[in-house]
């Protein structure tokens, strides 16, 4: 249904009055399919480039090479008109649900936005039945983001993101600024929408254990570049970054405690990234050839950006 | 032997708003206390008052005690209570990014504790963090002292936090949620770090988080708080083997496990009432699944069973 | 940082440009004409002709506008029509007048606006803050010109205490700079306080107090610190409007200054004076904002960072 | 329901006497005729430089006029300059702030560039300039009134746009299609609107004091038109004998300002905006 | 001995201490330079740098015999041939018109110059005591250019100069070779003041302020509505003197409604001068009902030909003239209501007296809108033409300055009136130049003078006395004044008291 074609983005910050700029790549040659009804997740640490993606994915950003096709239409092309109608279609849940509303509209006003800026009619009942869907009571349709918590703000958002009916809807960390409760709470209701609707998300997270509770595939994101593409949930992983990504989390089981053992080293800077494979200066695999060479994913079913897999 | 610190059924409030009501904890040297609940609940307003620090927003501990090594900090002048922040007690804050003057080279940050707590000159002070730094496995622990703190990264800051709390050699440190901030191998690394604190210097610690993973792993007893009461409390492996409290256990079933289906993960409906306006009789009754009238109705006791303690009508030992 | 520094002041020269235009050209509209001052009444167009040629007002604008910025930068900034005098001999007569006003006036500000505000940030919400503040906005409200008079009536007519004008002795000051001190100090005041309570909740001011370090220290110390760096980047931004304070109170105590020399100019449409006394007050503008960069620079490291 | 901000600003603590006093002026200024037996310009030059008594409660002035009349007729000239001037100003400044943040590109960097240069400037030096442009009078000192302010507005405008763009409730709105008038005219602008409105109407203060200013070099309002800032300069030539023409205006200046930034601050607490407002700065 | 003036604020901003560039000298100027002809309290003329003159009887040429001995601040001497190059200098000036009626000029001996006529001039000792005509040093004079009188200034007077600062203020120092004083005062020889200061103060109330609390020794001119204040401080003592100052309504004659002549006459009628007088300056001073002081005999008009306040004749004229008066007090004519504009300087004096002429011409029905002008920038506007009506004075005594403001060649300013009357011009040819002594000259400046008040372009106001204030616990004033004003005279007799 979607294809991300060798997507790339890239920024340049602080270039001023007799200053160079400096350029990085926020998301570096990132291919993949999704298929109709599949939920991918994409995880990764902070500033991997995940949200960058995401929006590159809706075009809410220019990509600055590559291309996205959704259902046959390369959405990189479309103009602004018929991007605009194509957004019909797709839709984002944002990471932050404090701004993510503006918060002089109420509720009725943010769910009835989405028709008019696609110059629809407002079905009759529609907002009740909205808020129904994600599990809130109808009389908050008066009330104000500031009145929300944060967990009915992020409902609000979801319903928004579907008032259009569409079929494909990124989700860009839904839950990272919520409670552990409410996270439970929002990823059961996406769940139950996806049934519902027959969604297909691309659902982006820095929890693996969320993503693999969560999803169908799972793509493994390292400064800006996919490092590995886990077919199932559950499959093993092959690169050693996605491997202490799962040993980085905590068991909530006493029973079954083990022995902490972190990586070491730090993350080098996206501004000058090394030759080679961004993880080796972390990696305990690492061996030269993995500083000098970048590598690049494998064409197993299970693809993995890695001389050394495990 | 007297614990380390103990709250004994202390309330604070600020204003007009009592916002922690009668919470009692017991920490012993050596041991680590997982101190978890949701946010708005409180753990933060426990931290601060063992730190006998409310005054800062305007808070005070307005019933019960809180003794540090049997002393009991109300009975302290302000100029006591300081000679043991920083020298007996560490603490660690939530954000490292903020937690940092941003216009004072780090070395100074961490020499100023032991200079002020231990008598140290200029230079032994610096020597001590150098010392501190390099025991945190900071690479150039020299560089890192000249640095200012925005050209460290997260994981990093954290750990000069941390080596800030040790100078002073504390017998007790208090971190509050010390790696929600950061990247999970981030994480990794500091709660690694903090465990090792009290395997290797014999410090007790009291680890205010939010992720059952981390209590699990690392702590000895665990502390339950919603909406500023205590509902559960006692040692990690019973309580997560059988927690007493519905509320622990929904917030243990909160975390999707390996191998759990899609859909099957419930969350606790509702949110955490805010301090204004608390529902009556045990507050959690509005999102507890097995909620009846009389919780509605009646607080519950905290009831001591074995060697932990619970607040909830279900008990058995509740009579109604 | 003297990269930053090369750069900061090579960028000062666009905004000279234009500033340096924007005053040449604003200065074209004003009607009524200084060579009329200059002629006899009823005397030929040769003899207008003549004159205007001598100012070099008969060439295009821009002609115009090239020699004069020329001769600007060699230093040469005319002469005025109607003093018939170097204008750099008037402005350079004027121009340590408005110095010492503003100066004293701008130190006077920030003490002791700093200090105000240090009492109010530590006694928020309490009596000395309310005090503190409510005189503060008083202050601020009062049109100089107006509180200059009372003082002038209050201190020199009734108590006798300073002269009531001019500029001969050093205790003619004193009214002048508390006229226009008291709305500096009511700013500072007011940023400081705020910066301070702002910075008072910190997260890393919680950990200042973990460590065990006395309030007032850490409020001295640190937090004042902090609080000081947008008050010394305000203060040099408003150096431009001191020196713009100084123009009323220096007609109301009738003391010889910049601002003086530019309200009569501004009347008499002495064109050259009045270009040059903005471009004095521009300069000073400019090197305000220029210092607030630099003090602010090397205040905050983390400015620095993101100049170097 | 809860009541609109401007009335709940009225019940804080500080907010309450403030705005009363506004709302005071603002009523004596509409019913000036009917609040006094005096008329603002009959000279009665025998009962001139008399201090307050019964008769004439704050006195009369150098023609024998009722200071207190034109005190009030004063707040009419004072206030309604002002309060056009900065609508004039707030109008031009939304518009240019909001072209520039959102076209970006040279305009944008021409128009900061301008606008930090002249908000550099004090606004009294501004209206100076302009008013001996345009001439004396009201007229004059309206224009000049607002030119001068007008750095301020397209300052905050600007920043507030460019601040609102960054949130992630715009990216929401384009996600879902919106156009570009959409995001300007239904989220930019109208979150924008709050602080912009609550900082013109500090300004009306600072205009105010403008307004006096000019007023005192002889350029506000032509006699007899009573104006706080013309009667302020026609007693300040003999202050020492008649102290009372020149405190009264004075102090219905400082008292109006004051109580305009106590309300605005309660407005500000109110809306709770101080932090955006702040940043604008 | 030092002591610290305060110039009358009409002579504040003059830029320049150069006579012959100046259009408008301050009183310093009368210490810096020294002037053929002295002038007594009683218009009297008396020797100064001129020791004797004689007029030949057909008044084609006059003889001067200098004071020997006489030097110039820097060292030149005074002499015959500097009278000749001054008055080739002096051809340039602004004020030219003072010397037209000289031909020639011829240098007899050392100290003897002889002045060949082109015509009589009867005023010749009257132009000769004017400040206009300050004895400048040629030399220097040529030399420094545009900077004579401004960074440096060289005369034969008493003080010179050491410093000056436009619009602030002007240092004087002793000329200690001084010894040529006029006789009119009693002592010749170097000043006894050793320093003078003069202050420019552009608010006459914080002159007076200045004064009260000791800042200053003397204010050169004080307004009659501060005279009681003054009065008021025991210290204070006030020197009062007729004086030369004349407030006035120019009413410009070609602007509609003015083109009007009985319009014209019913605003000059409309001024209500008593009222003024005793309202805004406290009755002091007088009326003025012509266009000259009250000293100068060509003030002695016909009674008919004064103008004095007439409500009822000022109604009468305007319904005559078609203006109706309406409901709200303002006549209007065919729809058009009677507003007119009325100019005015900031001065607080000014602005105090336009706003009672506001009010009175509002009392018969007119309205007029007050507009304000910075004083140096007025007489800008005036060239324009535009004005309706304005507010102002002049300081002058002598009949000439009828021609100055009135004569058709000067039209919109001085000649603010825009007044241009044939009949008038001829008057003025007569009066000017067709006078072959002082009687003569007399009578045709009284006809003139007469003729041009029954065309109504101004209305006189008032006339003020010129006084002086000065602390008397610092100054001694000498007892008799024999001086038409405070200038040179009065200060060489001036002690400072310590
Ligand atoms: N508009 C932008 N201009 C310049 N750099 C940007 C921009 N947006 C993002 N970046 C940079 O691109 C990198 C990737 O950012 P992105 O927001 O995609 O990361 P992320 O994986 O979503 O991180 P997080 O988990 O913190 O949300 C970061 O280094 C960020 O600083
Ligand atoms: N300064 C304060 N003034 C008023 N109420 C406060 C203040 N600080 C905290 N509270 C309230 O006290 C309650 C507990 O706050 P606390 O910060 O202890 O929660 P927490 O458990 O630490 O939450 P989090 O996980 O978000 O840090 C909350 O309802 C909060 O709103
Ligand atoms: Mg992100
Ligand atoms: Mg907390």
């Amino acid at each position: 249904m979607i294809e991300i074609e060798h997507l790339s983005k890239r920024f340049q910050t602080g270039g001023g009055f007799l200053k160079r700029p400096r350029a990085m790549l926020a998301v570096r040659d990132v291919s993949l399919t999704i298929a109709k009804g599949e939920v991918v997740g994409v995880v990764g640490e902070s500033g991997c480039g995940k949200s960058t993606l995401a929006r590159l994915v809706l075009r809410l950003l220019e990509p600055s090479s590559g291309r996205v096709v959704l259902d046959g239409t390369d959405l990189t092309s479309l103009t602004a008109r018929d991007l605009r109608a194509a957004r019909k279609r797709m839709a984002m849940v944002f990471q932050d649900p404090y701004s993510s509303l503006d918060p002089r509209y109420s509720v009725a006003d943010v769910l009835t936005e989405p028709f008019t800026v696609q110059r629809r009619p407002l079905p009759p009942g529609q907002i009740a039945e909205m808020l129904t869907a994600v599990g809130l009571p109808t009389e908050m349709a008066a009330s104000h983001p500031h009145q929300l918590s944060g967990g009915q703000r992020q409902r609000v958002g979801i319903a928004r993101a579907l008032a259009l009916r569409p079929d494909f809807v990124v989700l860009d960390e839904p839950t990272a600024s919520l409670d552990v409760s409410i996270q439970a709470q929002i990823i059961d209701l996406l769940a139950s929408l996806r049934d519902q609707m027959g969604l297909t998300y691309l659902f982006i997270s820095h929890d693996l254990g969320l993503v693999r509770y969560f999803c169908d595939r799972i793509v493994v994101m390292y400064l800006g570049a996919v490092v590995e593409i886990l077919p199932t949930a559950d499959a093993a992983p092959r690169h050693p970054y996605t491997r202490a990504l799962i040993d980085s989390g905590f068991v909530p089981d006493p029973a079954r405690r083990r022995a902490i053992a972190p990586l070491s080293g730090e993350i080098p800077s996206p501004f000058d990234l090394p030759p080679g494979c961004a993880f080796a200066g972390r990696c305990p695999r690492a061996t030269d050839r993995c500083r000098a060479e970048r590598p690049t994913l494998d064409d197993t079913t299970h693809p993995t950006a890695c001389f050394h897999p495990l | 032997m007297s614990a380390l610190l103990e709250l004994q059924n202390i309330s604070v409030s600020i204003g007009s708003a009592q916002l922690l009501d009668g919470v009692s904890l017991r920490l012993e040297r050596g041991q680590t206390l997982g101190l978890v609940g949701e946010s708005g609940s409180g753990k933060s307003l426990t931290a601060m008052a063992a730190m006998g620090l409310l005054p800062l927003i305007g808070g005070h501990v307005s019933d019960g005690s809180v003794r540090f090594d049997g002393q009991d900090l109300a009975s302290l002048n302000d100029t006591q209570r300081r000679a043991l922040r920083g020298r007996r007690i560490g603490f660690v804050t939530q954000n490292p990014m903020t937690a940092l003057d941003p216009v004072q080279r780090i070395g100074a940050q961490i020499d100023v504790v032991s200079r002020l707590h231990l008598g140290l000159t200029k230079q032994a002070a610096r020597a001590r963090t150098i010392d501190l730094l390099t025991q945190l496995r900071i690479p150039e622990a020299q560089a890192v002292a000249e640095a200012w703190p925005h050209q460290l990264s997260g994981g990093m800051k954290q750990r000069i936090v941390i080596a800030m709390a040790l100078t002073g050699d504390p017998e007790l440190i208090i971190a509050d949620e010390p790696t929600t901030a950061l990247d999970v191998t981030v994480q990794a690394q500091i709660i690694q770090i903090l465990a090792g604190l009290v395997r290797e210097k014999g410090v007790a610690l009291l680890l205010i988080t939010h992720d059952m993973g981390v209590v699990a792993q690392i702590c000895d007893r665990v502390a339950v708080l919603y909406a500023g009461r205590l509902a559960e409390e006692g040692p990690v492996a019973p309580i997560f083997a059988a927690p007493q409290h519905p509320y622990t256990t929904a917030l243990i079933n909160c975390i999707p496990q390996e191998g759990m289906a899609r859909g099957t993960l419930r969350g606790i409906p509702g949110a955490v009432p805010s301090a204004r306006q608390y529902p009556s009789g045990c507050r959690f009754h509005p999102r507890c699944t097995r909620a009846t009238a009389d919780c509605a109705a009646l607080t519950p006791p905290l009831i001591t069973r074995g060697d932990g303690q619970a607040a909830c009508l279900h008990l058995p030992e509740v009579a109604l | 940082m003297y990269s930053y520094l090369i750069r900061r002041v090579l960028m000062l020269v666009p905004v000279f440009l234009a500033v340096s235009l924007v005053i040449f050209l604003i200065l074209h509209f004003i009607p009524g004409d200084p060579v009329d001052n200059l002629l006899k009444v009823g005397s030929s167009p040769s003899a207008r002709a003549e004159i205007e040629a001598r100012y070099g007002l008969d060439q295009p604008l821009a002609v115009q506008y090239g020699i004069w910025l020329g001769r600007v930068m060699q230093g040469d900034l005319g002469t005025a029509i109607v003093a018939r005098r170097p204008v750099a001999d008037l402005i350079l007569q004027a121009l340590p007048h408005s110095l010492r006003l503003g100066g004293l006036a701008m130190l006077f500000s920030s003490v002791v606006g700093v200090a105000l505000g240090v009492v109010a940030a530590l006694n928020r919400d309490k009596w000395p803050d309310r005090a503190v503040m409510g005189g503060v906005l008083l202050g601020s409200t009062m049109p100089s010109f107006w509180l200059g008079l009372i003082l002038m009536l209050i201190f020199s007519v009734w108590l006798g205490w300073f002269p009531v004008s001019g500029a001969r002795s050093a205790s003619a000051l004193v009214l002048p700079v508390l006229t226009i001190g008291l709305g500096g100090t009511a700013l500072v005041a007011r940023i400081t306080r705020v910066a301070m309570i702002e910075a008072s909740g910190r997260d890393f001011v919680t950990l200042l107090h973990a460590k065990g370090l006395s309030p007032l220290r850490i409020q001295l110390r640190h937090v004042l610190r902090h609080a000081l760096i947008p008050v010394v980047t305000i203060l040099a931004l408003r150096i431009g409007w001191i020196l713009g304070g100084a123009v009323t109170v220096e007609v109301v105590f009738a003391r010889p200054g910049l601002g003086t020399l530019l309200i009569k100019s501004l009347s008499q449409h002495d064109y050259p004076v009045v270009q040059a006394c903005l471009l004095m007050l521009a300069m000073a503008v400019m090197l305000g904002t220029l210092l607030g960069d630099i003090l602010q620079a090397a205040m905050d490291p983390r400015v620095r960072a993101a100049l170097a | 329901m809860t009541l609109p901000a401007p009335i709940r600003a009225l019940r804080r603590p500080a907010g309450a006497p403030a705005g009363l006093w506004l709302l005071l002026v603002i009523a004596a200024a509409i019913a000036a005729p009917l609040l006094t037996p005096y008329a603002y310009d009959i000279q009665e030059l025998p009962a001139a430089w008399q201090p307050p008594s019964a008769a004439h409660w704050l006195g009369t002035d150098e023609f024998g006029r009722d200071l207190l009349t034109r005190l009030i007729y004063g707040a009419r000239t004072s206030l309604s300059v002002s309060g056009i001037a900065i609508s004039i100003s707030v109008l031009c400044g939304m518009t240019l702030g909001a072209a520039a943040a959102w076209f970006g590109g040279w305009f944008d960097r021409a128009v900061t560039t301008v606008v930090d240069l002249t908000w550099s400037f004090p606004e009294i030096l501004i209206a100076l300039i302009l008013v001996a442009i345009i001439g004396p009078g009201t007229t004059g000192t309206m224009v000049a009134i607002s030119v001068a302010y007008l750095a301020q507005f397209t300052r905050l405008t600007r920043a507030q746009i460019m601040t609102l763009k960054g949130e992630t409730f715009i990216e929401a709105a384009a996600s879902l299609g919106a156009g570009n008038a959409h995001i300007l005219f239904r989220h930019l602008l109208p979150n924008a609107l709050a602080p912009v409105l609550v900082s013109a109407m500090l300004a009306t203060g600072d205009a105010i004091i403008l307004e006096a200013t000019l007023g005192f070099f002889g350029l506000g309002a032509q006699p007899p038109v009573p104006s706080w800032g013309g009667m302020m300069s026609a007693g300040s030539a003999l202050v020492f004998k008649a102290p009372w023409i020149i405190i009264f205006p004075g102090l219905a200046v400082a008292i109006t300002v004051v109580a305009i930034n106590l309300y605005g601050d309660a407005l500000i607490a109110e809306l709770d905006i101080r932090a955006r407002m702040r940043r604008a700065v | 001995q030092e002591a610290v003036f305060v110039l009358n604020t009409s002579e504040v901003g003059a830029p320049t201490y150069n006579p012959i560039k100046a259009t408008n000298l301050n009183k310093a100027t009368t210490l810096i330079f020294d002037r053929l002809v002295s002038q007594a309290a009683d218009l009297s003329y008396h020797p100064w740098l001129a020791e004797s003159w004689e007029e030949a009887p057909d008044g084609m040429s006059w003889t001067f015999h200098l004071k020997p001995g006489v030097k110039f601040h820097n060292g030149e001497p005074f002499n015959a041939a500097t009278i000749a190059a001054w008055l080739q200098i002096f051809k340039t000036s602004e004020n030219a018109y003072m010397t037209e009626a000289i031909a020639s000029v011829e240098v007899v001996d050392d100290l003897t110059v002889k002045f060949v006529m082109s015509r009589p001039e009867p005023n010749m000792l009257y132009n000769l005591s004017s400040s206009y005509m300050s004895v400048i040093e040629p030399k220097s004079y040529t030399a420094l250019g545009d900077n004579y009188g401004v960074t440096e200034v060289y005369g034969t007077g008493p003080f010179k100069l050491e410093s000056f600062t436009v619009g602030q203020e002007t240092v004087l120092t002793r000329n200690d070779d001084y010894t040529w004083g006029s006789p009119l005062a009693k002592n010749t020889g170097p000043a006894h003041i050793a320093k003078v200061t003069f202050r420019e103060i552009a608010e006459d109330s914080t002159a007076f302020l200045e004064l009260k609390t000791g800042g200053v020794d003397m204010l050169l001119g004080v307004p009659a509505d501060l005279l009681p204040e003054v009065k008021k401080e025991p210290n204070l003592a006030v020197l009062t003197m007729p004086g030369q100052d004349v407030y006035y309504m120019p009413i410009n004659v070609t602007k509609a409604p003015f083109d009007d002549i009985k319009v014209r006459e019913a605003v000059a009628k409309a001024i209500n001068q008593e009222e003024i007088l005793a309202s805004v300056f406290g009755g002091v001073g007088s009326i003025a009902d012509t266009f000259l002081i009250s000293a100068l005999p060509e003030s002695h008009v016909s009674d008919a030909a004064k103008i004095h306040y007439d409500p009822a004749r000022a109604n009468a004229l305007l319904d005559e003239a078609g203006w109706v008066m309406g409901a709200d007090g303002v006549r209007a004519k065919d729809g058009v209501p009677l507003k007119v504009s009325l100019w005015t300087q900031s001065d607080s004096i000014f602005r105090r007296l336009t706003e009672v002429v506001q009010a009175q011409l509002k009392a018969v029905g007119v309205e007029a809108e007050i507009t304000t002008f910075d004083s140096s920038m007025i007489r800008d506007q005036y060239k324009t033409g535009t004005q309706q009506l304005a507010v102002r004075s002049y300081n002058w005594d002598n009949a000439d300055i009828v021609d100055w403001f009135f004569g058709g060649d000067r039209l919109g300013y001085p000649n603010i009136s825009m007044f241009n009357d044939p009949k008038a011009e001829e008057l003025r040819k007569t009066a000017m130049t067709g006078s072959k002594n002082m009687a003569e000259r007399v009578t045709n400046f009284t006809a003139y003078h007469e003729y041009v008040l029954t065309q109504f372009p101004m209305a006189p106001i008032y006339q003020p006395v010129d006084s002086v204030a000065y602390n008397a616990d610092r100054l001694v004033l000498p007892e008799v004044l024999n001086s038409p004003g405070v200038g040179s005279t009065a200060v060489m007799d001036m002690e400072v008291k310590e």
